[in-house]
This record gives structure tokens, C-alpha cells and sequence, in this order.
């Protein structure tokens, strides 16, 4: 008898407690983001810096080192690089990046000595085709980036540069490598092997 | 009612009055349907989506007319615009008949449901016998339904709302026998007439025992209504969606139309019974503007039920069938006789009850609502649910 | 006077056929995309035999095609409700193969992400539990609280689910400045949380009935079975590799392992196994409160070579991952890509035995159980 | 006990059947003969101070170089808290080895896994049929030297890179 009633009375408190619950609710702000018209700003400015979105390449800084071709683990990207006899430049002749593949890892842009490619916020890409999702990046024949020793003077490759870097230098530096002298908790800064003039721009910070 | 339909068949005396009677009665029946019981549904789709989200943190639906208010409208032509697809292998007379069975057994019930003192479409003296067994008829469409559907998952779900509409008809009785027993009459307006406006005068604060009928009276009525925690029928993460598996399109809504209109009937059921259905203070001679206040108390009421069930539906976890049966059969038939009993035993102890014991019943409801309150803003306190992230900061 | 209770050919007067039952591929309730052919007498089934392999990618054999960089993506795809631990895992096991030792500062990161991946995990686990049941807004409340965690995770490595954070030798980016205290603002309010939800839905007197004594896993059919982690512990078995086979920094950590006790029934019953994972959420919380704490300065990886070429060897590796122990064997042959990976998760174990738990129940109580175990169908297929 | 006890434990009652102690690098095994298989895993199991309850892990991998399919047994004692690995060489013209499903039912999927995946037949499995792959699937995916058909049911099962296709045109 004692377990009947003691069935009873459980159910009634238990059920009472969570109803206390869910009738709280009403009176706390609901959580839901209004994607994508019903917002204060858009959603890729609310992103943090590292969001992994679409690949993005510059050409202006790409040394056409193909590093970002062999580490991609699924052949997402397409490189072809001519060396022209008359001028002894290196021709960048094609650089596609298949989105509808890519699975944004990220593992192309690490070693990426510029930051030539990288990741942008962006990330609204539908569309009727797979093959539509090839972007092509190289319309026509562009000559490679090379690091200049004195560092870039460049007015119209230094801001393009800046930013290049920052987004390597968002990367954690191997433990052997030399440190740029860092502040607390701020990411460390990676030695630029190619481009020493790059200022270590504090990162983004989002929140 | 009669009165303007004997006005009119004066008016027209070659005509047999008793088809002037039928006519009229359908006419009135669809204006019904149309003005009143298809909006309400619709409408409590919208608020229970609303409701639901709220409890969720979630908005819900907020883009068609003002705050999403038109979406039912909007869902409804959407569904009746979309192929009415039948499968191949399904018993195809039954399976279209199967919802229109279902809204005709809820429809009818309107038929005894007061709306104000003088709003009833007929005031039956059996009328609170007429809509439990009229209900019932909606078990008939969901086995059809079921059956027809040549689906595993859908017969279970008519199986299982056969047993369960059969099974809580008996604690639901029961839990109507003390009401009958204190108003001395099965009919609707006479149930309402037996109480006042005052909360002192409602049936539910009698005596405790009609206390606990009416709280069997609201789950019985729920498990009645296939809603939460008693959807077994269409239990989704179980059956897949039960004996509506196989529907699309209108039909299908007709299904979630006869369910959301049954919601408004056990409000109304529940007010009627236990509330005091219309009654208001006699403020006004004016007898239009006291119907008019009669018809928005008695909505006011039975809305607050329809809003209780669908906060149920958002709290509790469902029963699984064994323990449904349980429910039943060992807790809700016994404490419903126990209830009858009681309540015979009162009525001859105390014959005009006790106004103390009444007052004594209000303040422990107050007391259970001032409880209740304090765990809400206790629940409210402990919730540390400040600006976290960029998801409260993007939200509107 | 004798009763004819038999047909003339001997069959049982009351006999009735069993029904046949596809359970899945698409079905609300299963988790993924797997089946289970149930043969079930009205709504009491004889046995549920599990159908998996409807999401089997093919992981260890692309393994030994990406190279030992190249795979870590793909550690994502395993579990990828909590792919910071099987991250891990890959990066341990390559770390152990090549001889190349974490910084201290790595480590850490690897625990917070670590921590906050297995709390992601259990929120979805607890709150699909609640949706099976039938409790809708338990699930949303959990995502809500999930959705947070995502935002954390996004800043620090970019993607809210395929993380791809942990690189051998370590982590690919430092925590962004201010993670720590973003980390503590959220564990503020996912603490209370937590005691929320045991009144919203563990208290819950029909949940508790709907779990109690329903498919009840004794000690020793666990440990035969191979269950792990959270399913095992609710068994009564005190185990976790975080503490017993200890790896990365978790020794510095206090916490506890929390087990079954069978508070409304028997040890390892449904419910347990749901509280187990409620109790490991508040123990999660501890260990990054702690971990946030002792940051060490420092580098977060160590200098491995693009090419990475680890000995010929071979190794087991164990991971706590929020689906239990995910022991992953691999063998290394001395090129750049791994001879052989073989990673058996815990979902696998716990799929294995459903078949023979499955017995008597009914059908409302397998979705029950594939909730309890936390079943996530990628893991078992791979 | 470690894997030299357990080894010379296991020699001295299987003779033979129970190879040396062999080194991987970072763990040692003892190799076992394949028809012994089911009799040691008994002894491992039951035996109080082995007591391996627990068969936490078994994997295949393909040796084309030495002829065998490699069976790796991962064991563990919940009782001891103690680990030990066993390996089984299956030939690989004809591998074929004794199932411990009966001592571990864990063993039953991850089994069935391996003959999937690796071809290797258990015999007296109670339930061997392909687990992952589909059932009428051709080939066992993970020996070295398998070849994928081009086609399964009448569909492609590669497809062009949408990179290629862009060089085309």
C-alpha cells in the first residue's frame, strides 16, 4: 500500500517540479538565431577568425610551392605551375578548388608559407551542379610571388601580405622553432620564412 | 435555435417543416464547422508551435502575418494543394474514409458542447453521455486507418489507440459520475447551472473527492485525446508516426485537425464540468452583451486548458503501453469508485455541502499555485543564463 | 470434458505468428542509419537482430591511402558527435609509432577540447534519451546548451563539428586569448544546467519507470560483451581509462568515475546508464575547470616532419571517449602512410549486444536501450 | 603477470602450439597456432590467475610478405587489471581459424568484421555472414592486394573528379 501511494505521490511531485521547469521558459529569452534575414549582422561577421569557410587563394602572394596541393588528403586541389624559358618566372596556369569536395580541414592552409590560401567566413554556396563548385582561381597565366629579402614594398602586395600572415601566424609554431616573443595567452607567432617584413598582427578577437 | 427555424418554416408553408428543420441544422452545422471549429484547431496548431518553442527557447513559427499568426492558414492550403498520394498496396475505400471518421466523431461532439447560456446547438438532456460515447467514434477512424494503411508501424499505432480510447473510457466515466451525481443531471447547461461563477461554487472545489475526479477527469481526457503523455498511437520515435504513417497531404491534417479540435473539447469539458462552464455575475441585463461575456469566459477557461495540455505535451516523457494499462486499470478505475463512492457519501452526510470545506479547498489550490510559483523562480534564480555566446547575442 | 486447444496437425489453438518487423534503415529513433529485423509477438519482441554497415566509409582502408598527416580529417568522420577524442586517439597513436612527445601546454589544449567534446557528446546522448522517450524539450535544451560548446570549439579550431584540431605532435592552433575565461563563463551556467535537467527529466517519475529495470546488464555480461566506458561503469564496473590506463595529462586531474548504482532498480539498467553519463558531464566540467586553471606557458606542438615516417611497429591505443574505451590498433611498416588501422569503438561493442538484451522487451523499450547504450551507427560502421 | 609469465604458463601446457615471446616494438605477443586457438583463449580465460574476462580488441591485418593474414587477440583482465595479446597467423591460401566466440561473445561481431573485411573463415562461428559490406559484395576490401570491381549492381563505384572534368573542357 505504502508503494501505491508512495507511486502516487512521485508522480504528482515529480511531474509538478518539471512543469516548474518548462513554465520558466517562458520567462527566459529564447536562443534562436534568425538565419539568414532576421539579424543584426550577418552571420559570417559573427564567425570567429579561424572559421574554416570556402577556400580562398591570393594570387598576388601564391610562391606556387604546390605544398598546399600535397597536403590535401582528398585531391581537392588542382595546381599547375609552367616555368616560362624567356623570362625564367614561374607561370601559375591553373589553381581550381573543387568546394563541392573540399572538406574544409584546413590541412592545405598550414603550410602555406604566405597565407595565400586560407579560409574565408564564407559558407552560402549552393548551387544546381557539382561541377559549378569548381572554383577557378587562375584566369589567366599569373606569375608566382617570390619573397622579397628586404621585405615587401610593394604598395599594392603589403596589405594583401599582412593579412596572408596573420592568418598563418594564427597557426602554433613547433616546439623547436624560434618564438616570437608573444603575450599571454595570445597565440604564437610563426616564424615567416617568406616573407619576414609581415608584422605580427595581434589576432581577431571574437566574441 | 428551434425558435428561428419555426419563424422560418412559418414563412414558407408549402414547405414540410422537417425539411426546413434539416436544412436548417446543416447550414447552422457547417457555419459551425467553418466559423468555429476549423479556425480554433488551426489557431491552436499556431499556439501550441508557439508555446512548444517558448518552453524550448526556441521562437517558433513568427513570419506569416503578424507574430506567425496566419501560419495555420498558411499550412493548411499548403497541405491541401499537396498530392493526396495513396500507396498500392492499401485498402483503398477504407483508407480514404479513415479521417473523415475521425473529424466526423469530434465534429459531432460540438453538437452538446455549450458555448454561453443561450449558445448551444441543442441542449441534450443526455448531453454529457452523448460526447463521451460520440468520441468514441473517432477510434473507429483511427483503427480504419490503421488497418487500412497495410503498414506494421500504423497498425500498431490503431491498436494501441483502440485499447487505450476503450481502456480510459471507464476512469473517464467514472470521473463524470460525481458531477452527475451533484448537479442531478446529465445535460450540459444544467451541469453549468448547478454551479456559480465563484470558484467557491465549482464542482471541483466540493470536496476533495471531486477534486481528484477532476484531475482524472483532465489525464483520462488527455489519454483520450492521443496527446503526451499518452500519444502512444503515433508515438514518433517509436512508430514513426503511428497510424498516420501512410497519409499525406490533406488527410493527413485531418488527423492533427481532429486532434487540435479535440483539445478545445476537453477544455470545454473540463470548464463545463468542473469549472462552472459560462456561468458570470449577473452584471448587465443586456442579454447580448452577458452572452457575449458568457462566451468569452467559457473560451477564456477552456483555452487554459488546451494551453495546460500542450504544456504537458512539452514536459513529460511518454508511457510505455504496459505501464498505460497500469495507470488504468490500477490506479485511475480504483480511485475513480473511490471518488463515486465518496462523493454519495457526502452528498448524504452534508446535502448542501460545506462552504467551509469548499473555502478550505480554494486555499489549497492557492496554496499549490503560490508552491508552484516559488519553484518557477527558483528555477528562474539557479538558471545563470546570461549573455554567453554569439548565439543569445544574435538572437533577436 | 477435455478442451480442443490443438489443430489437427498440432498446432496451439492460441497460437499466434510472429510479426516481422524492419526497424530502420530510416527511423526516427535509431541514431543514424542502421536496421534491426524485429520478430515481435504484438508490441513483446523475440529478438531484435541489428542490421549495421549502412554507413560503413570505409575509414580503415582509406587510412592506409592518406598518409599519416593526411588521415586526421578523417578521425573526424569515426565519431563525429565526438571527434576531439578520436582525434586523439589517431594523434596518440602516431605519436606513440614516431617517439614524438607532446608539450606539456599540447596536452592541456588536447584535454580542454577533450573535455568539452565529451560533454557535447552526452548532452546529445542525454537529451536524444529524452526525445525517445517521448520528452521533446529536453533534446532542444541540450542542443542549446551543445550550441554553445560549438561556439567555443568553432573559435578555437574553426569548424563546430569535423574539429580537425589535434595534429601528431600536438595541437594545430593555441587557444585564442580569452578562451579560458569564455570556458568558465560557460561552465557557470552548464553546472546548473545539469541539476535542471535532473528535475526537467531524470526525477521524472514516467522516466523513471520507462528505464528502470529495463534491459538490465549485469557486470559480467558487460565485461564479456566488451562494453565500454559510460555503459560499462553503469554495469558497476569502475573503470576509465582516463584514470586506470592514464594517458595524456589526466593524472593531474581529480575526478571521479562515476557508476551505476541502481537507484530506481537494478545496476545497469537504462537509467543508470543515462545518470552515468549526467554524473561524467559534471566530472568533465571539474577536470576543464582544472585544466583551464593549470595552463602551462608554453609551445602547443612539437616539430614533426610534413613527411612523417614512424618506425615499423605496431601499437594499441586507448581512448576515453565519450562512447567509452575506443581501442585503435595500428601498425606502421616505416613508409608514410599506415599499414594497417583498426579502430573498434564503443558503439560497436554495444551493438553487438543488443540482439541478446533485446530478448522480451518491447518494441517502446529497444529504443529505450540503442538511446541508453548511446549509439551512434558512423562509429559502429566506420 | 606479464606476457613471459603468461607465455611460459601457456608453453608449458600447449607445447607447441604456443610460440615465444615476440616483440612488435612497443608491445610484446605470443603467437598461437590457429587450431589452438579456442583451447588457449579457455585456459586464458577461466585459468584464476589469467582470468582475461574481457577481449577488448580483435583486429586483422594482411601479410602478403610471410603468406599470412595476422589475427591480433587484445585481452584484458577486469579481475587482474592486467593486458596480454595474442597473435594467430592464418594462412592465406586457406585462413582458416578456431572462433572464441563461445569464450568471448564479444568476439562474435568483431569476427564476423574480419571475415568480412579480411576473408579470414572462423570456424564453428555461429553466425558468419558479412557484417559492414553488403552481402553479395565481392572481395574482402582490406587484403593488400584486392582490387575494387568497377561497377557494383550496375553502378560506377568511382567517380570522375570534377577537377578532370573542368581540364576537359
Amino acid at each position: 500500500m505504502s508503494g501505491y501511494v508512495g507511486n502516487i505521490v512521485e508522480s504528482v511531485t515529480s511531474i509538478f517540479d518539471g512543469m516548474a521547469v518548462t513554465f520558466s521558459h517562458f520567462f527566459r529569452r529564447p536562443y534562436t538565431v534568425q538565419y539568414p534575414d532576421r539579424m543584426p549582422v550577418r552571420v559570417q561577421d559573427t564567425l570567429p577568425y579561424r572559421y574554416r569557410g570556402f577556400l580562398e587563394v591570393d594570387l598576388e602572394i601564391c610562391t606556387g610551392c604546390l605544398a598546399c596541393e600535397r597536403a590535401c588528403p582528398i585531391d581537392c586541389i588542382l595546381i599547375e605551375v609552367l616555368k616560362d624559358k624567356e623570362t625564367k618566372q614561374n607561370l601559375l596556369v591553373r589553381f581550381d578548388i573543387d568546394l563541392a569536395k573540399c572538406m574544409y580541414c584546413g590541412l592545405c592552409s598550414e603550410p602555406c608559407p604566405t597565407g595565400s590560401i586560407h579560409h574565408t567566413r564564407e559558407f552560402e554556396g549552393a548551387d544546381y551542379s557539382l561541377e559549378s563548385m569548381v572554383r577557378r582561381f587562375v584566369l589567366e597565366p599569373t606569375v608566382t610571388y617570390k619573397p622579397k629579402k628586404a621585405g615587401e614594398d610593394d604598395p599594392a602586395i603589403v596589405p594583401i601580405l599582412e593579412r596572408g600572415m596573420r592568418y598563418v601566424n594564427e597557426f602554433a609554431v613547433p616546439e623547436a622553432a624560434p618564438k616570437a616573443p608573444k603575450k599571454e595567452a595570445a597565440p604564437a607567432a610563426k616564424p615567416a620564412p617568406a616573407a619576414p617584413a609581415a608584422p605580427a598582427a595581434a589576432p581577431e578577437v571574437q566574441s | 435555435m428551434r425558435a428561428y427555424l419555426d419563424a422560418i418554416a412559418a414563412g414558407y408553408p408549402t414547405v414540410s417543416p422537417a425539411l426546413v428543420y434539416l436544412i436548417g441544422m446543416l447550414a447552422f452545422g457547417a457555419l459551425v464547422v467553418f466559423v468555429f471549429i476549423l479556425p480554433v484547431a488551426g489557431i491552436t496548431s499556431w499556439v501550441e508551435r508557439r508555446v512548444w518553442a517558448r518552453i524550448q527557447s526556441r521562437i517558433g513559427p513568427n513570419r506569416v502575418g503578424p507574430g506567425g499568426f496566419l501560419q495555420w492558414l498558411a499550412d493548411g492550403l499548403k497541405n491541401l494543394l499537396k498530392e493526396d498520394v495513396i500507396p498500392a498496396a492499401v485498402d483503398v475505400p477504407l483508407f480514404r474514409i479513415a479521417p473523415y471518421v475521425v473529424v466526423a466523431g469530434f465534429v459531432a461532439a460540438f453538437v452538446a458542447l455549450p458555448f454561453a447560456g443561450s449558445l448551444i446547438i441543442a441542449d441534450l438532456n443526455i448531453g454529457i453521455l452523448y460526447i463521451s460515447a460520440i468520441t468514441s467514434l473517432v477510434v473507429i477512424g483511427i483503427l480504419m486507418a490503421g488497418w487500412s494503411s497495410n503498414n506494421k508501424w500504423s497498425m500498431l499505432g490503431g491498436i494501441r489507440s483502440a485499447t487505450q480510447i476503450i481502456c480510459y473510457e471507464i476512469p473517464v466515466g467514472l470521473s463524470i459520475f460525481p458531477v452527475v451525481l451533484l448537479s442531478g443531471t446529465l445535460s450540459m447547461q444544467g451541469i453549468i447551472s448547478a454551479q456559480g461563477w465563484a470558484p467557491t461554487s465549482w464542482h471541483m472545489f466540493h470536496s476533495p473527492f471531486l477534486f481528484v475526479s477532476f484531475l482524472l477527469f483532465f489525464v483520462g481526457a488527455l489519454a483520450e485525446g492521443n496527446r503526451t503523455p499518452f500519444d502512444l498511437p503515433e508515438a514518433d520515435s517509436e512508430l514513426v508516426a503511428g497510424f498516420a504513417t501512410e497519409y499525406s497531404g490533406m488527410r493527413s491534417l485531418l488527423f492533427f485537425l481532429a486532434e487540435w479540435g479535440n483539445l478545445y473539447v476537453i477544455g470545454v469539458l473540463v470548464s463545463t464540468l468542473f469549472m462552472g462552464g459560462w456561468q458570470v455575475p449577473h452584471f448587465t441585463d443586456n442579454g447580448v452583451v452577458l452572452a457575449v461575456a458568457q462566451f468569452a469566459t467559457m473560451f477564456v477557461k477552456a483555452y487554459f486548458w488546451v494551453f495546460v495540455a500542450m504544456w504537458v505535451r512539452a514536459t513529460l516523457p511518454r508511457v510505455r503501453v504496459d505501464q498505460f494499462m497500469t495507470l488504468c486499470w490500477k490506479y485511475m478505475v480504483p480511485i475513480g469508485l473511490v471518488n463515486v463512492v465518496g462523493t454519495a457519501t457526502m452528498m448524504v452526510v452534508l446535502p448542501q455541502g460545506s462552504i467551509v470545506l469548499r473555502w478550505i479547498m480554494v486555499a489549497m489550490t492557492a496554496a499549490i499555485l503560490v508552491q508552484f510559483a516559488r519553484r518557477v523562480f527558483f528555477h528562474l534564480r539557479r538558471a545563470n543564463y546570461g549573455r554567453l555566446g554569439r548565439i543569445s547575442e544574435g538572437a533577436a | 470434458m477435455s478442451l480442443e486447444l490443438e489443430f489437427a496437425d498440432g498446432r496451439d489453438v492460441f497460437a499466434t505468428e510472429d510479426m516481422v518487423l524492419n526497424m530502420g534503415p530510416q527511423h526516427p529513433s535509431t541514431h543514424g542509419v542502421l536496421r534491426f529485423i524485429i520478430r515481435a509477438d504484438g508490441e513483446v519482441m523475440r529478438s531484435a537482430k541489428a542490421d549495421v554497415g549502412y554507413l560503413h566509409r570505409s575509414i580503415e582502408k582509406i587510412a592506409e591511402k592518406v598518409g599519416w598527416h593526411g588521415f586526421m580529417p578523417y578521425t573526424d568522420r569515426v565519431d563525429y558527435v565526438a571527434a576531439m577524442t578520436t582525434n586523439q586517439a589517431w594523434a596518440m597513436a602516431a605519436e606513440v609509432l614516431g617517439g614524438v612527445t607532446v608539450p606539456r601546454r599540447g596536452e592541456y589544449c588536447r584535454v580542454i577540447a577533450a573535455e568539452l567534446g565529451r560533454i557535447c557528446s552526452h548532452l546529445l546522448a542525454a537529451g536524444a534519451m529524452g526525445m525517445d522517450i517521448g520528452a521533446i524539450t529536453p533534446f532542444t535544451h541540450a542542443v542549446r546548451e551543445r550550441e554553445l560548446i560549438n561556439d567555443l570549439l568553432e573559435e578555437l579550431c574553426g569548424a563546430r563539428l569535423t574539429f580537425n584540431y589535434m595534429r601528431i605532435g600536438g595541437v594545430a592552433w593555441d587557444l585564442p586569448p580569452g578562451f579560458g575565461a569564455k570556458v568558465l563563463r560557460f561552465l557557470d551556467h552548464f553546472e546548473p544546467y545539469v541539476d535542471e535537467l535532473d528535475d526537467l527529466l531524470s526525477g521524472n517519475k514516467i522516466y523513471i519507470e520507462r528505464l528502470a529495470n529495463v534491459a538490465v546488464v549485469s557486470r559480467e555480461r558487460a565485461i564479456a560483451y566488451n562494453l565500454v566506458g559510460p555503459n560499462l561503469r553503469a554495469s558497476g564496473v569502475k573503470y576509465d581509462i582516463r584514470k586506470h590506463l592514464p594517458y595524456s595529462v589526466y593524472p593531474e586531474f581529480d575526478f571521479e568515475v562515476p557508476i551505476g548504482e541502481g537507484r530506481h532498480g537494478s545496476v545497469g539498467d537504462c537509467w543508470d546508464r543515462y545518470i552515468v553519463r549526467l554524473h561524467e558531464m559534471r566530472q568533465s566540467a571539474r577536470i576543464l575547470r582544472q585544466a583551464i586553471d593549470g595552463l602551462p606557458e608554453g609551445p602547443v606542438i612539437a616539430k614533426v616532419p610534413r613527411n612523417y615516417k614512424p618506425a615499423a611497429g605496431e601499437v594499441h591505443v586507448h581512448v576515453e571517449t565519450p562512447r567509452g574505451d575506443q581501442s585503435w590498433y595500428v601498425v606502421a611498416d616505416g613508409t608514410e602512410y599506415p599499414y594497417r588501422v583498426h579502430i573498434r569503438t564503443g558503439s560497436f561493442a554495444a551493438m553487438a549486444m543488443i540482439e541478446e538484451l533485446s530478448r522480451g522487451l518491447m518494441i517502446a523499450d529497444l529504443v529505450a536501450l540503442i538511446a541508453s547504450f548511446d549509439i551512434v551507427a558512423p562509429e559502429v560502421d566506420r | 603477470m606479464n606476457t613471459a609469465a603468461i607465455q611460459q604458463f601457456l608453453h608449458e601446457r600447449f607445447g607447441a602450439a604456443v610460440g615465444p615471446v615476440e616483440s612488435a616494438r612497443l608491445f610484446d605477443y605470443v603467437e598461437v597456432d590457429p587450431s589452438a586457438v579456442e583451447e588457449v583463449a579457455l585456459v586464458l580465460r577461466d585459468h584464476p590467475d589469467l582470468a582475461f574476462d574481457c577481449l577488448n580488441n580483435l583486429s586483422g591485418c594482411d601479410r602478403p610478405t610471410r603468406g599470412r593474414i595476422q589475427i591480433t587477440y587484445e585481452l584484458f583482465s577486469y579481475v587482474h587489471r592486467h593486458a596480454f595479446v595474442m597473435k594467430v597467423g592464418a594462412r592465406r591460401d586457406r585462413p582458416e581459424v578456431r572462433t572464441v566466440e563461445r569464450v568471448w561473445p564479444a568476439a562474435n561481431w568483431l569476427e564476423r568484421e574480419i571475415y568480412d573485411l579480411l576473408g579470414v573463415i572462423f570456424l564453428g562461428h555461429s553466425d558468419l555472414r558479412r557484417l559492414l559490406l553488403p552481402d553479395d559484395w565481392v572481395g574482402y576490401p582490406l587484403r593488400k592486394d584486392y582490387v575494387e570491381a568497377p561497377e557494383y549492381h550496375g553502378i560506377s563505384t568511382v567517380r570522375e573528379s570534377a577537377l578532370k572534368l573542368s581540364e576537359r573542357r
